[in-house]
């Protein structure tokens, strides 16, 4: 044992260097985001509860029924009953969403031929009763309020598969807390 | 290697004897025989179970320990806690399904399990990714080994005893998820691969973020050395625990940063190059002591390697589109999709019918960041897999605990599960 | 499109690497007619042989110097029921680390014959049989401690058989009827 | 009153104000080692309860009386119930023997005479080390009669733990009696009279670094908390306890911990003495609390830094670098007091 390393040793120098670091860390300012008071801001690709958007005139749903959703979900949680309006227009009828079966991969976002159906940014789903994991429509059509602001910043025709705007605050800076979504859940 | 000498606090018997410092085959085997030794006057033994929810045995792992006093007897692993039957689900599922079922596999690393099964299936089809796609992947891949390797460090060094490092270490691991939510739009499950490229351009701004990322990681990787590398405590916990050999490695087929800290310098980023790892430089991390401590050292020179590869891809990311356009096989792009019709119908063909595949099988390996990932796919030319297996890494390393732990103490038992970084979803499908 | 079209719209049939082509030689030269089939596919060689040979082949291959597969990557079970005169399948894939080159060697199983065990070459052998016998019913001759692994000890049954359902047959269906009323 | 009654008097009240402020203490010593922990790791700890969470140990200790207390059914039960209270009860004794403040035939309070401590011992040292070790059998018994492997194996650790360490301790205590010449705190606080250059810590600086090592281990705290490493026994000896049972084992540790840092306080740091003269005016019990905070601060600080020994090592430590060095450190020291003093 070399002598420097018997006083490096003795001295607890690497214990001390150890605790420096804790020290440091004790008058630094803390990183904490205290969740209900300060919300972090999701990215524009977050892929949280779905949502079904409505044309502005008609307020009726852009969804055709063409089933697409229903076909590629890997858990098979969209089940969808499709009829013809009186113009001859086919939207779905019944369109059910099960939330507690959803992986939230985001296949049915990608291949909506209509740009129908879309992932938005809500992400706070805890709820006491199991029913509400179940979305029908009218509560796909609700969601709307919680689509990424990107979607709408754009021409209506290039659907969610466009390029986002740039967000978000650099590492280490606390990001500012997000709008809160309307509360208006059900 | 040099500054493996001049720490002479490391307890004296470590000392590697061979000329060039690295301690020969024969060398490493004398060490493990000597905590072996332990085992000759063994008394009255008692069985205590590390259960399922044992706080250090990262997910549902049990295994049965017999104990005399504090050394390890005998060890009976029992894995399949989390078996979900991904083999069976995949079969049930086209090619496209099947992607968001890989990145549960090894949730730590969810991009790398899309990537290792897109490689597979585009091996199987002869599909040529584009460039961009291929740097993308890169990109992703290597971010998710850096977050892969400092949640390792945070648990690690918690399982010796503090947990001030657990906190930090996923304070920085923050910064390398926000990237992933960015760029993928999930923290953990990505579903950001497909079948011929990836899933979503890089986003504006994306690439200012990460290089900032990129420069900051390494400062905190030399802080943790700092902290780590020359703590007496830790040297007394890792040096000269849980010894591994190649030999033994080779025929646990453990692999990855284990083998790779008893001297063998397998990388399949390197032996069987796949993205664009054959067009970035970067060396192999290797160690030669086989035990806890120097695979220690093996991760935290692989996020520094991995920071350079993500640099290196950025600074010459080439355009081009990221996935690529094969009627036949790959899924459309979204922005097509809305606009002409040719792709509306591929986007019906592909996901009514699915992707046209030939029959045959194939066997792809790819390097995660606990070890070798391989993927079998045999299919008879429908658009789902007739066969799939999953060859994941922790699998192999869950079963290999028994030969690694017998002779060692329980608290070594918990440093040395630890090192070699099992996880539960990776082990049980 | 017929399957040549597709892999001739691919990369060119990828060759074999050097050191391979050596080692197919070896084991033609070795085995000859016992090597009921070989195909090569993506630049990836399989070799199919008899159960009756399947320790023999997997010795020569991990001893010979030339081969050298010092790792058994992976060795999994498969259930064909379109092939009747052996439904069951044994796949193994080896990997060389001097050489770095893999190999996969397959046999064909009747339905209640077993294969004996190669936890003697490669110990990593010992997950993968559990493996394979609980999910396909392929009993492993000689297997230290052939046990139900990913299932639990009192589950019967084989799951990863084709003819196995998807929903399982014990219980826990999932009740597509309720839903939405509970 | 005559002064007999007066004495006794004056020993009620002080026998009484004591515990109380020690559990005061110890109540908010919980919340600040949960607010320190937070900073140490860069979090900010609890904040909920009260302005910036300081009602988190009385919301602990509700949530502790409220929980079930489950006594296994093939524990030892008699032995399950009376392990907190061995725990629990030595380390009060040990407070009685410490003086907080001047003890002296002219010290007057009220008009009588007045001595700032419970119980002028002579022998208040062995007192302390005995109470240690009596500390031990609360966690030796609780990890014995709750019929559980985990505990049986927290419960050994701890008692190999503490035997190896009581050594080291007593004898680079015994440092300390050589210097003072008394094994009477009171006489030791007196022989560190002066400014800070006086007390103890400097001339045996070796001694007290024993002595603080060892405390640690005596405490279970980090480098040495292998009888509850939760990594590895789940809660060592603590695994069968729950509810307000548990809440007492983990209530003694920090009076223990605040009464060690008194002792090491005391026998080290000058007691209640100031560190300059010229502060004298200041009472002395006060400076005994800031001396006791400042240590109580270091013991946390070091437990959030430090990690785990493993158990052979932790044995090989304390006999083979500790023991000799306190018994070297002794040497000198009576070397050093004979040939000069």
């Amino acid at each position: 044992m070399g002598l420097k390393d018997v006083v490096k040793k003795g001295a607890f120098v690497d214990i001390l260097r150890g605790m420096s670091v804790t020290g440091t860390y004790f008058v630094v300012d803390k990183v904490t985001v205290e969740y209900p008071k300060e919300k972090l801001e999701t990215y524009p690709r977050f892929r949280g509860a779905q949502a079904l958007l409505t044309d502005p005139e008609t307020g009726d749903t852009k969804c055709v029924a063409c089933m697409l959703c229903a076909t590629v979900c890997p858990s098979q949680c969209i089940s969808i009953v499709g009829e013809q309006t009186s113009e001859g227009r086919s939207h779905p009828a019944v369109f059910d969403l099960d939330l507690a079966r959803c992986i939230f991969c985001g296949l049915c976002e990608e291949v909506c031929p209509e740009a129908a159906i879309v992932m938005t940014r809500r992400y706070e789903l805890a709820t006491f009763d199991k029913n509400d994991f179940f979305l029908d429509k009218t509560a796909l059509i609700a969601n709307q309020a919680y689509a990424h602001k990107e979607l709408f910043s754009r021409p209506a025709g290039e659907g969610a598969g466009g390029a986002e705007a740039p967000r978000g605050a650099a590492p280490g800076v606390t990001p500012a807390p997000a709008p809160a979504p309307a509360d208006g859940e059900r | 290697m040099s500054d493996q000498h001049d720490n002479a606090t490391a307890a004296p018997e470590v000392q590697g004897s061979a000329v060039s410092g690295r301690p020969t085959l024969e060398e490493l085997k004398e060490r493990k025989a000597r905590s072996r030794r332990r085992l000759e006057h063994t008394g009255e033994v008692m069985t205590i179970s590390m259960g399922p929810q044992h706080p250090s045995m990262h997910g549902v792992y049990r295994a049965e320990l017999d104990l005399d006093g504090e050394v390890i007897v005998a060890v009976r692993p029992e894995i399949g806690n989390l078996h979900r039957g991904v083999e069976k689900l995949c079969e049930q599922r086209t090619y496209h399904q099947i992607i968001p079922i890989t990145d549960r596999l090894d949730y730590l690393a969810g991009f790398v399990m899309n990537h290792g099964y897109c490689e597979a299936v585009e091996k199987l089809m002869g599909l040529e990714v584009p460039v961009r796609g291929r740097y993308i992947r890169t990109i992703a891949g290597e971010l998710c080994r850096i977050a892969n390797h400092i949640l390792w460090l945070g648990v690690h060094i918690m399982d010796l005893g503090t947990q001030t490092f657990f906190c930090i270490c996923f304070r920085d691991r923050e910064y390398v998820l926000d990237l992933l939510e960015m760029l993928t739009g999930a923290r953990l499950t990505h579903s950001f691969g497909r079948i011929g490229g990836v899933a979503k351009d890089l986003p504006d701004g994306f690439d200012h973020r990460c290089r900032k990322a990129i420069d900051f990681l390494p400062q905190r990787v030399a802080e943790y050395e700092r902290i780590v590398k020359h703590n007496r405590i830790y040297y007394k916990r890792a040096k000269g625990v849980g010894i591994f050999t190649s030999e033994d490695c080779y025929a646990w087929r453990v692999t990855g940063p284990t083998l790779r800290s008893a001297g063998v310098a397998r990388d399949l980023r390197k032996d069987e190059p796949y993205a664009a790892y054959d067009e970035v430089d970067f060396e192999v991390a290797v160690e030669y002591n086989a035990d806890v401590y120097d695979r220690f050292l093996v991760r935290m020179k692989e996020i520094r390697e991995s920071c350079k590869i993500v640099r290196r891809c950025l600074d010459s990311l080439p355009d081009g589109p990221f996935v690529a356009r094969d009627a036949g096989r790959t899924l459309p792009l979204k922005k097509n999709v809305l606009r002409d019709p040719a792709a509306m119908i591929q986007d019906f063909y592909q996901v009514f019918e699915g992707p046209q595949v030939p029959k045959g099988e194939v066997y792809r390996a790819i390097e995660a960041p606990k070890g070798e990932m391989g993927v079998y796919i045999r299919s008879e030319g429908g658009a789902k897999p007739a066969r799939i297996r999953f060859t994941t890494p922790s699998f192999y390393h869950g079963q290999a605990v028994p030969p690694l732990v017998e002779g060692e103490m329980v608290s070594d038992m918990v440093a040395i599960f630890a090192s070699i970084d099992v996880v539960l979803g990776d082990c049980d499908r | 499109m017929s399957a040549e079209a597709v892999s001739a719209a691919g990369k060119a049939e990828r060759p074999l690497p050097a050191t391979l082509a050596a080692a197919k030689m070896e084991l033609e030269e070795r085995f000859g007619t016992r090597l009921l089939g070989s195909c090569e596919f993506r630049g990836e060689l399989t070799y199919t042989v008899a159960p009756e040979d399947w320790v023999e082949v997997l010795r020569f291959c991990k001893e010979t110097p030339a081969l050298a597969f010092d790792q058994l990557d992976c060795l999994l079970g498969d259930h064909l029921p379109e092939r009747a005169a052996a439904p069951l399948q044994v796949v193994a894939h080896l990997l060389s680390h001097t050489h770095g080159h893999r190999l996969r060697i397959k046999t064909p199983l009747v339905e209640g014959r077993g294969l004996s065990t190669v936890t003697g070459l490669w110990p990593s052998a010992g997950f993968d049989e559990r493996e394979a016998w609980e999910m396909f019913g392929i009993v492993f001759e000689g297997h230290p401690d052939l046990r139900r692994l990913l299932t639990t000890e009192d589950f019967v049954g084989h799951p990863l058989r084709k003819d196995f359902p998807l929903q399982g047959t014990v219980g826990g269906r999932i009740r597509t009827d309720l839903r939405g009323k509970i | 009153m005559s002064d007999p009654v007066a004495q006794f008097v004056f020993l009620l009240i002080k026998a009484i104000l004591m515990p109380v402020l020690i559990i005061m203490m110890v109540a908010f010593i919980i919340y600040f080692e949960r607010k320190f922990a937070g900073f140490f790791q860069g979090r900010v700890g609890p904040t909920y309860l009260g302005p910036w969470g300081s009602l988190q140990s009385f919301g602990d200790i509700f949530k502790l009386l409220s929980k079930e207390d489950l006594i296994p059914t093939r524990a030892d039960k008699p032995v399950f119930r009376l392990a907190p209270y061995i725990a629990f009860i030595p380390a009060f004794l040990v407070m009685a023997v410490l003086p907080f403040g001047p003890v002296s035939e002219e010290t007057y309070l009220f008009g009588y005479q007045f001595d700032y401590v419970i119980a002028n011992f002579d022998t208040g040292l062995v007192l302390f080390l005995a109470m240690g070790a009596i500390a031990v059998y609360g966690v030796v018994l609780a990890g014995w009669s709750s019929n559980n492997n985990y505990s049986l194996l927290g419960g050994l650790r701890a008692g190999a733990q503490m035997i190896s360490y009581e050594l080291a301790m007593g004898f680079s205590v015994v440092g300390v009696m050589v210097m003072a010449g008394s094994l009477n705190l009171v006489a030791i606080v007196d022989g560190q009279a002066g400014n800070f250059w006086d007390w103890y810590f400097i001339p045996q600086v070796v001694g007290g670094l024993i002595f603080f090592i060892a405390t640690i281990a005596e405490l279970n705290r980090t480098p040495f908390d292998l009888p509850e490493a939760e990594q590895e026994l789940v809660a060592g000896h603590l695994t069968e306890y729950s509810g307000m049972r548990w809440g007492m084992f983990y209530f003694a540790e920090y009076v223990n911990l605040v009464v060690i840092s008194g002792i090491v306080a005391t026998l080290y740091f000058g007691g209640w003495r100031a560190p300059f003269e010229v502060l004298d005016f200041i009472p002395g019990p006060i400076w005994l609390l800031v001396k006791i905070c400042l240590l109580v601060f270091l013991y946390m600080w070091v437990r959030w830094t430090i990690f785990r020994y493993r158990y052979n090592q932790l044995m090989s430590i304390g006999w083979k670098v500790l023991l000799p060095l306190a018994i070297l450190n002794l040497v000198v020291t009576a070397i050093v007091v004979n040939v000069v003093g």
